[in-house]
């Protein structure tokens, strides 16, 4: 039992372990200098990484309240890597913090709880893992203490995860009330198409919506990816939005087959109303992240595209879609990161000549950005091409010309960051930025990733092979 | 011969010159880079010769089929027929000639370089490309460059122009993506899976409501690419704010990306719907044709000059698709062949006029030829071209898209043809009319009466690069423009094979 | 016989001079370069010659005709198995007579311009851009494919282009050779056009093939061409008559003349060469060519009749009031031109009714002498005056004499007075016309008074007349410019004593050649009626010229305007193309079309503006839009979609 | 109609009007004490529904954790006394509108449903709770009760650290120094030592 | 007891619900919306314990899912609490309405 239970939880144990061993740093009467400590949690979180991809279990543990298998893994694999290149990249901003242990107990909180999430296989756990993945990460938008707007935004957050999970609630206890049951399997036995489970199935949606910021469940995004530290921003639009939508798949394909014809047109509305949306509000964007918050809606509409696929093609190219787009979202986030922790400046009139100072990061972004838009050789037109194929297997059609069509539209403001960097000219652009080695490791595996993973077709293949 | 050999040289040469610091080198680096494309081009010609003419007759030589992303079935499928290997020899002549003509980019010419290669990279891969995924994929990897090329190192309104260019040409590459999709899906080999693999489905019987569906999109999708009216506007704007270099792929090697797809995948794979729909795009390009050159007549700018025209001349490409006859295809591939050449070095006479008088308004300029001799000659060659002299590569280009339209009997076909043919005469005028005012004529006086300072002292004329770029594209299109045989004998085997996918439901003499 | 060895080099030693001249002339052979055109030139002058003393002496008639043989023949672009441009050089008697004239002017020209382009900047060029024009009008008398004239039609069209422009910065220069392109090329769409009808109804480009397909009553090609009409006029007659007005444009028949005076902002030994001896006469050639095809279709030739009357008259008319002596000269082209048209269109097929085509060849032979010869006088004339006004010469006779000489004799042979050259060929058109259709016969004869009028004007005002005063005379010009007059003087004197009609007919039999002297007695008549008018006004200085002008007043006037012809050319493409086309054109592209791309990206851009408010900043309106989207899809899913 | 019954709608009208006034009252500190007498009412219920184990939870988390932790933030923030500022009524309607509608909608829905009690006896007991929260295998809640005791100590680490009165930086942002502009303070005089005023 | 219809009592819940959300949308103070998140899950426990003891007896499903559910509110309203006292101490108000610097 217990070799089984350290076998099977491998990964929640590691970071459980981790969250301890940084409250008693904490606690201990020695104050650790910040370097130090970002150093030692930097290679415990390599050492987490790695161990993730050895001796990959597969199991249920508690009675089928968790459970394990290779694909898990994988995802669990993907998050680890989030976390540690936010990590790195964040190293600039963390340095001069002064709650560096805190913020690191309260992001791997998160992270464990996005895992107990992903592995759950019951509407408790689910609900569980949802809370400890969002309570915590309001608390860390609020990780720039003096900054009025990283209290609004964690005060935005707060609140509407709050009534989001209220209404999620009431959906479920809904569901339970029409099927008598939390677990998924015996779910997938009660359900029918009968109209309070469609009602509660709505307010489920409506739940998963809100965390990965789906139309219109998404206006909190903009405002709290503004206001909240680069390092919380990213998070929030990689790791924790990639953790839902892993979720999503999985409890989607898995769980909610009996009514799969009612979700599909669910999401078809969503998803044409998240492009639309995300991408009309991106248009006007002067901050970077808050840009970056509206392009990142867009980019769900996308993925919702090929959630709509109701196929193996469809659930891989999420997942691995997801991958490319923590490697894309990272690399932009990495650059507005170190610029925003060493000058303060966010906004895209800042960025305007920046490739005359900073040709390396210019490139950085640019290649995140262009893989963002889809453009190929980079990893993001994979991506982007495998989410609406699979959409397109579906066979509606309408989907994919109006997803098509945005992408139009989202290249129009990804490449106005472009131009802001390559042909602005600007009296006093951003000085030339001496960042930590970290934060440059995590921009060039970024970098490294968006070329790689889709030329290489092996990571594609592996998930579609796990699906199968 | 191993085709991805075209794909890897641009890309090593790419690499090759990041990390160089002198612009020299770079320049020096790509230079070599181009002409070993140029060269790798002619082995490969010399090689579709040999294995043509000890009669390998299969559709696609040199193929290679890898899977790439098998769940999908996406291959890495390459191969060419003569079609393809005439527009790789265009590319490669545009590429090293538009190497010669920047070499003094001086302004972060690493990048330019890079840039340039780049596009040349996925020009190359988009005609070797059997597969419709590495089609799209390397017609999409074109785009940026240019955006980027435009952006920075343009002229004029460079930003509105790049972005214009970028979002329409995207517009294009997604509409051709859902094209592709909806064609993917409703293939079938047989056991009920679906292929992207361009001759299999060439083998298949799409069924013609979905053709119908999917056609429009893909040939519009291409049609934005290749200037199809009313979805040129890119073309003028674009054109003229480009770098020299630029200007040069984009018209000669990016617009013909367009009227390739048009063929490869539009009209190839779909021919009962191209059929169906033919009317519509003979209409769409007679117009393009007619008013692109009445268009040209009313510019200034030297730039919106050639670009506009290359919008009539564009429309000749989509004219021959359009007639589905044998002689018209051959004639609008013979037309992409030539156009290019012929744009590029009108490009690169314009670029080098501007380089020496900072204008590209005809009514600022004047008798060049006193000052510039060989330039000037190099911008009358480039019109006469265009105007479709014998003996240049436009003339035999016009006149096969011609002989295959009028192969039709109806009289809405031998109208359309008349309209196109019409076109010869603004034509005339139009480069007549340039060249009256800007090559020849008295030189303009400033104020005091001397010629203008710009245009006196130091090098005027053409240096040996410039030289090189306009001989080099000169004797691509005299080539054409003297010995046509050879191509026609190149591109009609490709012809042929479209053919007997066309004349399944086109029954023509 | 095998011709190919040598007839191939006819064309292709210009080319060669022209591509050596032309990358290298402009640096480094710039002093040779006339040299070598020269020499190239009497190379294939001599062979010219040879070629032609074959065909006619040495072959001769095969079984009562002469033969029409292809020397050379490439196919150079397939389009279809039956139709193929090829590239083929065609020996009949026509194209041998011309590769005869067109090489012997050519090097008369070559010959004359040593002298008078001497310290030329761009000399290299000029004789390279000569080598152009004689390689491209040897092509295309030699052309054996249909198409393949059209080929060297363009290019003959640029070389005149070329040359006209020669002078390229004088602004009169540029739009005179921009004029003479576009015309020909608005002609030369006719030709293309006419061509495919021909072709494709044909089933072949191939001269001969063609020709006999269309000729044989009972071919299907025939039946097929005839039958079919558009717009009521059958496609054999549009197809000709489409042909025939690339010829016209060509040929500066009226209305598409209107280049051909502006044309001679050239250097004069161009004018001589291009328009007035060689080029001009393509479109007559052209006919002559499809003359079969055209006789058995009245309507297209009954065109070609009355263009080519018309288009005599008119010029002869105009002609008589033009000051300008390249003018005059270049009217008379026009009007002699005319002569040749209507003569083929009222010739008939073998023996005494095709006199017509015979007198046509035989002018345009004649033709070449005295008017290439009028030219090099000319420029001659204008060498030593520095002015083509003729207001500015005068007694020119004393300081010229050779000039003065030659001079004279074409203009007797222009006017067709015998025992000169001009004589013989317009007795023929008369006479052929006089069979034919007397209405035309009454036009020639009084055009051909008019002819001898002007031209006598001409000679009266340049070398009679009050004399001017010259400032920096060097004498009449060097040996190279007084050898071909002298050459063409002689040429001019005799040529009309070829038995020409022996070789050259409508059905390659041959005629014999007699002369109807009873019926040249009113044309020589009216010839002598119209020196003695010039003489009466011009021979001396006196105001009875401006007052006979005075007294015509309107007609003088619009005489002297050239009847208004181009400012109605001017009005249509000013005013009607360039800005009833051109410019809506350009508008619509960038208002409508262009607009409506812009439009679509404003329109997102509003709508992101517009919607802006709904990210207002407050969380309780998120909480409300997220409540609201429940109840959205709740009321989509649980009511509208079932 | 048992006294059951009536004793449910008492309670069901205190909780639902307590709710109400909760929600409504413009006196923060009033609304408050009507957010415990409505939590209160559902405890309440809770005993009605005879499951007095969570009647007892309900009472001392919210009874006596939340609503303290609530009343004591009201006194950090000094709003007791203050009238709350009125929403504007367009907001307002709209909310009404909205919560109604929906309040129709999902009821209509919850009725159609028609729930019926399977009439099967309820079996509940303290132990029974205990040992399945702690149990490992089939019907155990020992993995959620570990991860609600993460998600507490996170909860915890996070509150100390936003709420701990944080050391200035030497030099303010320009937010603090904005602030410092607008109300002439320092910002030491703020945040908890003004607790006593209130 | 069973006389009182399930509807009834899911009513009472789904009117709490209802007003808690009321609440949130029109409360304008930070704390007060606190409040209503607090009825809102409270009114969820209602359902859960009412389907567990009505529907499904034979497991605690509901029952756990209600003490889960005590739990995590008391830890979102004590974050929520912290972060609240934070903006006050910033923006020195807890009016929703001042906390709408970001937006568009």
């Amino acid at each position: 039992m217990l070799t089984e239970f350290l076998y099977l939880m491998k990964a929640e144990l590691m970071i459980t372990i981790i969250i301890f061993i940084l409250l008693f740093l904490k606690l201990g009467s020695k104050e650790m200098k910040a370097e130090n400590m970002l150093n030692f949690i930097n290679v415990l979180l390599v050492i987490n990484l790695a161990a993730g991809f050895f001796n990959i279990p597969t199991g249920n543990l508690f009675g089928d309240m968790f459970r394990t298998n290779e694909l898990f893994t994988l995802e669990k694999n993907f998050l680890n890597f989030g976390t540690l290149i936010i990590s790195l990249q964040s190293y600039d901003w963390l340095k001069n913090h002064k709650h560096v242990p805190e913020f690191y107990i309260l992001l791997l909180s998160t992270l464990l709880g996005m895992f107990f999430m992903i592995s759950s296989s019951n509407l408790l756990m689910f609900y569980l893992g949802l809370e400890l993945s969002t309570i915590p990460l309001a608390a860390l938008c609020n990780f720039d203490l003096h900054q009025r707007r990283s209290s609004e935004a964690a005060f935005k957050m707060i609140m509407s995860s709050a009534f989001s999970s209220g209404l999620l609630l009431f959906g479920i206890s809904l569901l339970y009330g029409s099927t008598g049951t939390l677990d998924f399997h015996e779910l997938t036995l009660q359900l029918n198409d009968n109209s309070l489970q469609i009602f509660s199935l709505i307010l489920l949606i409506a739940g998963f919506g809100f965390k990965i910021s789906a139309v219109p469940f998404h206006l909190w995004t903009a405002d709290v990816y503004e206001g909240s530290p680069v390092a919380v921003t990213s998070y929030l639009s990689v790791v924790s939005k990639g953790a839902i939508l892993f979720v999503i798949v999985s409890v989607f394909y898995n769980v909610f087959t009996p009514v799969a014809n009612s979700w599909y047109n669910m999401i078809f509305l969503i998803s044409v109303a998240t492009m639309i949306i995300g991408n009309l509000f991106a248009l006007r964007q002067q901050n970077m992240k808050r840009f970056l918050a509206f392009s990142s809606i867009a980019q769900v509409g996308f993925i919702l595209v090929g959630l709509t696929a109701q196929s193996t093609e469809g659930s891989s190219s999420v997942i691995y879609f997801i991958l490319i787009y923590i490697f894309s979202n990272l690399g932009a986030f990495g650059v507005i990161s170190v610029v925003s922790a060493i000058t303060g400046k966010e906004t895209m009139d800042d960025y305007r000549g920046f490739y005359k100072t900073n040709p390396l990061l210019t490139w950085v972004l640019a290649i995140s950005l262009f893989s963002l838009a889809g453009i190929p050789p980079l990893a993001g037109f994979f991506g982007k091409f495998f989410l609406l194929f699979a959409g397109a297997g579906k066979g509606n059609y309408s989907l994919i010309v109006i997803a098509a069509l945005n992408m139009v539209v989202s290249l129009y403001y990804y490449l106005k960051v472009i131009k802001a960097m390559f042909m602005d000219a600007n009296e006093n652009p951003i000085e030339k930025i001496h960042s930590h080695w970290q934060p440059k490791i995590a921009m060039g595996i970024c970098v490294g990733g968006i070329l790689i993973t889709g030329i290489a077709s092996g990571a594609y293949n592996y998930i579609h092979s796990l699906l199968k | 011969m191993n085709l991805s050999l075209l794909i890897i040289l641009p890309l090593l040469t790419a690499l090759a010159i990041l990390p160089l610091k002198a612009s020299k080198q770079v320049r020096v680096v790509s230079l070599v880079g181009a002409s070993m494309q140029f060269i790798l081009v002619f082995i490969l010609l010399y090689f579709y010769w040999n294995e043509r003419s000890s009669g390998n007759t299969s559709v696609m030589l040199f193929e290679n089929n890898y899977p790439w992303y098998a769940p999908l079935h996406i291959n890495y499928h390459v191969g060419v027929d003569g079609i393809s290997v005439a527009m790789i020899l265009l590319t490669a002549f545009v590429v090293l000639a538009g190497v010669l003509v920047s070499w003094n980019v001086e302004k972060l010419s690493k990048e330019f370089f890079f840039l340039l290669l780049l596009l040349s990279l996925g020009a190359y891969g988009f005609f070797i490309s059997l597969d419709l995924f590495t089609l799209f994929f390397f017609l999409e990897v074109a785009v940026i460059p240019k955006f980027l090329l435009i952006g920075i190192w343009g002229s004029g309104r460079k930003e509105y122009s790049a972005m214009k260019l970028a979002l329409m040409l995207m517009t294009g590459s997604a509409l051709v993506f859902v094209g592709l999709l909806g064609l993917y899906f409703n293939t079938n080999d047989g056991n009920g899976q679906h292929t992207f693999d361009i001759l299999q489905i060439a083998q298949m019987n799409i069924p013609v409501s979905i053709q119908k569906i999917f056609f429009p999109f893909a040939f519009v999708g291409f049609g934005i690419f290749g200037a199809l009216f009313p979805f040129h506007t890119w073309v003028p704007d674009g054109h003229s704010s480009a770098p020299t270099a630029a200007s040069m792929f984009l018209a000669g090697i990016s617009m013909k990306l367009g009227g390739y797809g048009c063929l490869r995948v539009a009209t190839f794979l779909m021919p009962e719907a191209a059929h169906q729909y033919s009317w519509i795009i003979i209409v769409l390009a007679s117009i393009a044709i007619l008013y692109g050159a009445f268009a040209t007549m009313m510019q200034t700018d030297l730039k919106y000059i050639n670009a506009y025209s290359s919008v009539s001349h564009c429309g000749f490409v989509l004219l021959g698709i359009g007639m589905l006859t044998k002689t018209a295809i051959t004639g609008a591939v013979m037309q992409m062949v030539s156009h290019g050449l012929m744009t590029a070095l009108f490009f690169a006479s314009i670029g080098m006029i501007y380089d020496r008088t900072h204008t590209r308004q005809v009514a600022q300029l004047g008798g060049l030829l006193k000052i510039m001799p060989f330039i000037s000659t190099v911008f009358v060659i480039a019109g006469l071209c265009s105007l479709g002299l014998p003996g240049f590569s436009g003339f035999v280009a016009e006149v096969t898209v011609f002989m295959g339209s009028w192969q039709h009997a109806d009289n809405f076909y031998r109208i359309a043809t008349i309209i196109a043919c019409a076109s010869i005469v603004v034509t005339a005028v139009y480069i007549l009319r340039a060249v009256g005012k800007a090559i020849m004529g008295p030189l303009p006086l400033t104020a005091e009466g001397s010629p203008p300072h710009l245009w006196r002292g130091g090098e005027v004329d053409a240096r040996w690069n410039e030289k090189w770029a306009a001989a080099l594209l000169i004797v691509g299109i005299v080539m054409i423009g003297v010995a046509p045989f050879w191509l026609n004998d190149l591109v009609t085997p490709g012809t042929e094979t479209m053919m007997k996918n066309i004349g399944k439901v086109v029954m023509l003499k | 016989m095998n011709y190919s060895s040598y007839i191939a080099l006819i064309p292709l030693l210009p080319l060669a001079s022209f591509i050596l001249l032309g990358l290298f002339g402009r640096k480094y052979l710039k002093e040779l370069s006339g040299i070598i055109g020269c020499t190239v030139l009497l190379i294939s002058t001599v062979l010219s010659l040879y070629a032609a003393y074959n065909y006619f002496f040495i072959g001769g008639k095969v079984n009562g005709v002469y033969p029409t043989l292809t020397a050379v023949k490439y196919t150079w672009l397939q389009f279809l198995p039956s139709l193929a441009i090829d590239m083929g050089i065609i020996l009949d008697p026509i194209s041998v007579m011309m590769i005869v004239v067109v090489s012997f002017v050519s090097l008369m020209v070559h010959i004359y311009s040593l002298g008078y382009m001497k310290g030329e900047e761009r000399f290299g060029t000029y004789y390279s851009f000569l080598s152009l024009f004689t390689f491209s009008m040897l092509g295309l008398v030699l052309a054996s494919n249909i198409f393949q004239i059209y080929i060297f039609w363009e290019l003959v069209g640029i070389s005149s282009y070329l040359l006209i422009g020669f002078y390229y910065d004088r602004p009169s220069a540029v739009a005179a050779s921009k004029k003479a392109f576009v015309v020909t090329r608005f002609a030369d769409l006719g030709f293309l056009i006419g061509i495919l009808i021909l072709g494709f109804q044909a089933q072949t480009l191939d001269f001969n093939t063609l020709i006999q397909r269309l000729t044989d009553t009972q071919s299907p090609q025939l039946l097929a061409i005839a039958s079919t009409s558009f717009l009521g006029v059958s496609l054999l007659t549009w197809a000709l008559t489409l042909v025939f007005v690339g010829g016209a444009g060509k040929s500066a028949m009226f209305p598409l003349h209107i280049w051909l005076p502006d044309a001679m902002e050239g250097p004069t030994p161009v004018s001589a060469l291009i328009h007035a001896a060689t080029m001009v006469v393509a479109g007559v050639y052209l006919v002559a060519r499809l003359f079969p095809v055209f006789h058995i279709n009245g309507a297209s030739l009954h065109v070609v009749t009355w263009v080519g009357a018309i288009s005599a008259f008119l010029a002869a008319v105009i002609a008589c009031t033009q000051t300008d002596i390249k003018r005059v000269l270049a009217y008379s082209t026009m009007s002699q031109i005319g002569y040749m048209m209507f003569s083929l269109g009222v010739s008939g097929w073998g023996g005494e009714t095709g006199l017509g085509y015979t007198g046509s060849m035989f002018h345009l032979f004649t033709h070449a002498f005295f008017k290439s010869l009028l030219f090099l006088c000319a420029g001659a004339v204008i060498h030593i005056a520095r002015s083509n006004e003729m207001k500015d010469m005068g007694g020119l006779r004393r300081f010229m004499p050779i000039t003065h000489i030659t001079f004279l004799i074409a203009c007797l042979a222009i006017a067709g007075v015998p025992p000169f050259a001009g004589f013989f060929s317009k007795e023929e058109i008369l006479f052929a016309a006089w069979q034919n259709n007397q209405v035309i016969y009454v036009i020639g004869l009084v055009t051909s008074g008019i002819t001898a009028f002007y031209m006598f004007r001409l000679y009266f005002s340049i070398f009679w007349n009050k004399e001017k005063e010259l400032y920096d005379f060097h004498g009449e010009g060097t040996f190279s410019m007084k050898l071909p007059l002298i050459i063409l003087g002689i040429g001019t004197a005799l040529v009309g004593f070829i038995p020409f009609s022996n070789f050259i007919s409508a059905d390659r039999k041959g005629l014999p050649s007699e002369l109807h002297l009873t019926f040249s007695i009113v044309p020589v008549t009216f010839a002598i009626i119209g020196i003695f008018i010039a003489y009466s006004l011009y021979f001396k200085q006196s105001d009875r010229a401006q007052k006979l002008s005075d007294t015509l007043g309107g007609l003088y006037r619009s005489t002297y305007r050239k009847f208004y012809i181009d400012e109605i050319y001017l009005f249509v493409t000013r005013k009607i193309i360039f800005n009833l086309v051109g410019r809506p054109a350009a508008w619509i592209d960038r208002n409508i079309v262009d607009g409506t791309m812009n439009g679509i990206a404003w329109t997102t851009g509003k709508i992101s503006v517009l919607i802006k408010g709904v990210q207002s900043g407050r969380v309780q309106s998120y909480a409300l839009y997220f409540f609201g989207g429940i109840v959205v899809l709740v009321l989509i899913f649980l009511y509208l979609w079932k | 109609m048992t006294a059951s019954a009536i004793i449910f709608y008492i309670i069901s009208a205190f909780v639902l009007g307590a709710g109400l006034l909760a929600m409504t009252t413009r006196k923060i500190f009033r609304s408050a004490i009507w957010l415990l007498f409505s939590l209160i009412g559902v405890a309440a219920l809770y005993f009605w529904l005879q499951v007095e184990f969570i009647a007892a939870v309900q009472i001392i988390v919210y009874v006596g954790g939340i609503v303290v932790l609530i009343i004591f933030s009201i006194f950090l923030t000094q709003q007791s006394g203050k009238e709350m500022p009125r929403q504007s009524l367009q907001r307002t309607i709209a909310s009404v509108l909205a919560v109604l509608f929906g309040f129709g909608l999902t009821f209509l829905q919850i009725w159609k449903y028609n729930f019926q009690p399977t009439g099967k006896s309820f079996n509940w007991t303290v132990s029974k709770i205990g040992s399945q929260m702690l149990n490992t295998s089939t019907g155990g809640y020992a993995l959620p009760f570990e991860v609600v005791s993460m998600l507490l100590l996170a909860s915890m680490v996070g509150c100390i650290v936003i709420a701990m009165k944080a050391p200035l930086a030497t030099n303010g942002t320009a937010d603090q120094q904005l602030l410092k502009k607008l109300d002439g303070k320092p910002e030491e005089e703020l945040g908890i030592t003004q607790i006593s005023e209130v | 007891m069973s006389s009182v219809p399930m509807s009834h009592i899911l009513f009472v819940s789904t009117a709490l619900f209802f007003i808690g959300m009321y609440g949130l949308f029109t409360r304008r103070n930070m704390i007060t919306m606190l409040m209503a998140i607090e009825l809102i899950l409270n009114s969820v426990n209602i359902n859960f314990v009412v389907f567990n003891k009505y529907l499904y007896p034979d497991k605690l499903d509901g029952i756990f899912f209600t003490i889960f559910i005590i739990t995590i509110a008391a830890a979102e309203a004590a974050v929520a609490i912290a972060i609240i006292i934070n903006l006050y101490r910033s923006h020195r108000s807890i009016d929703v309405e001042n906390a709408s610097e970001m937006k568009w």
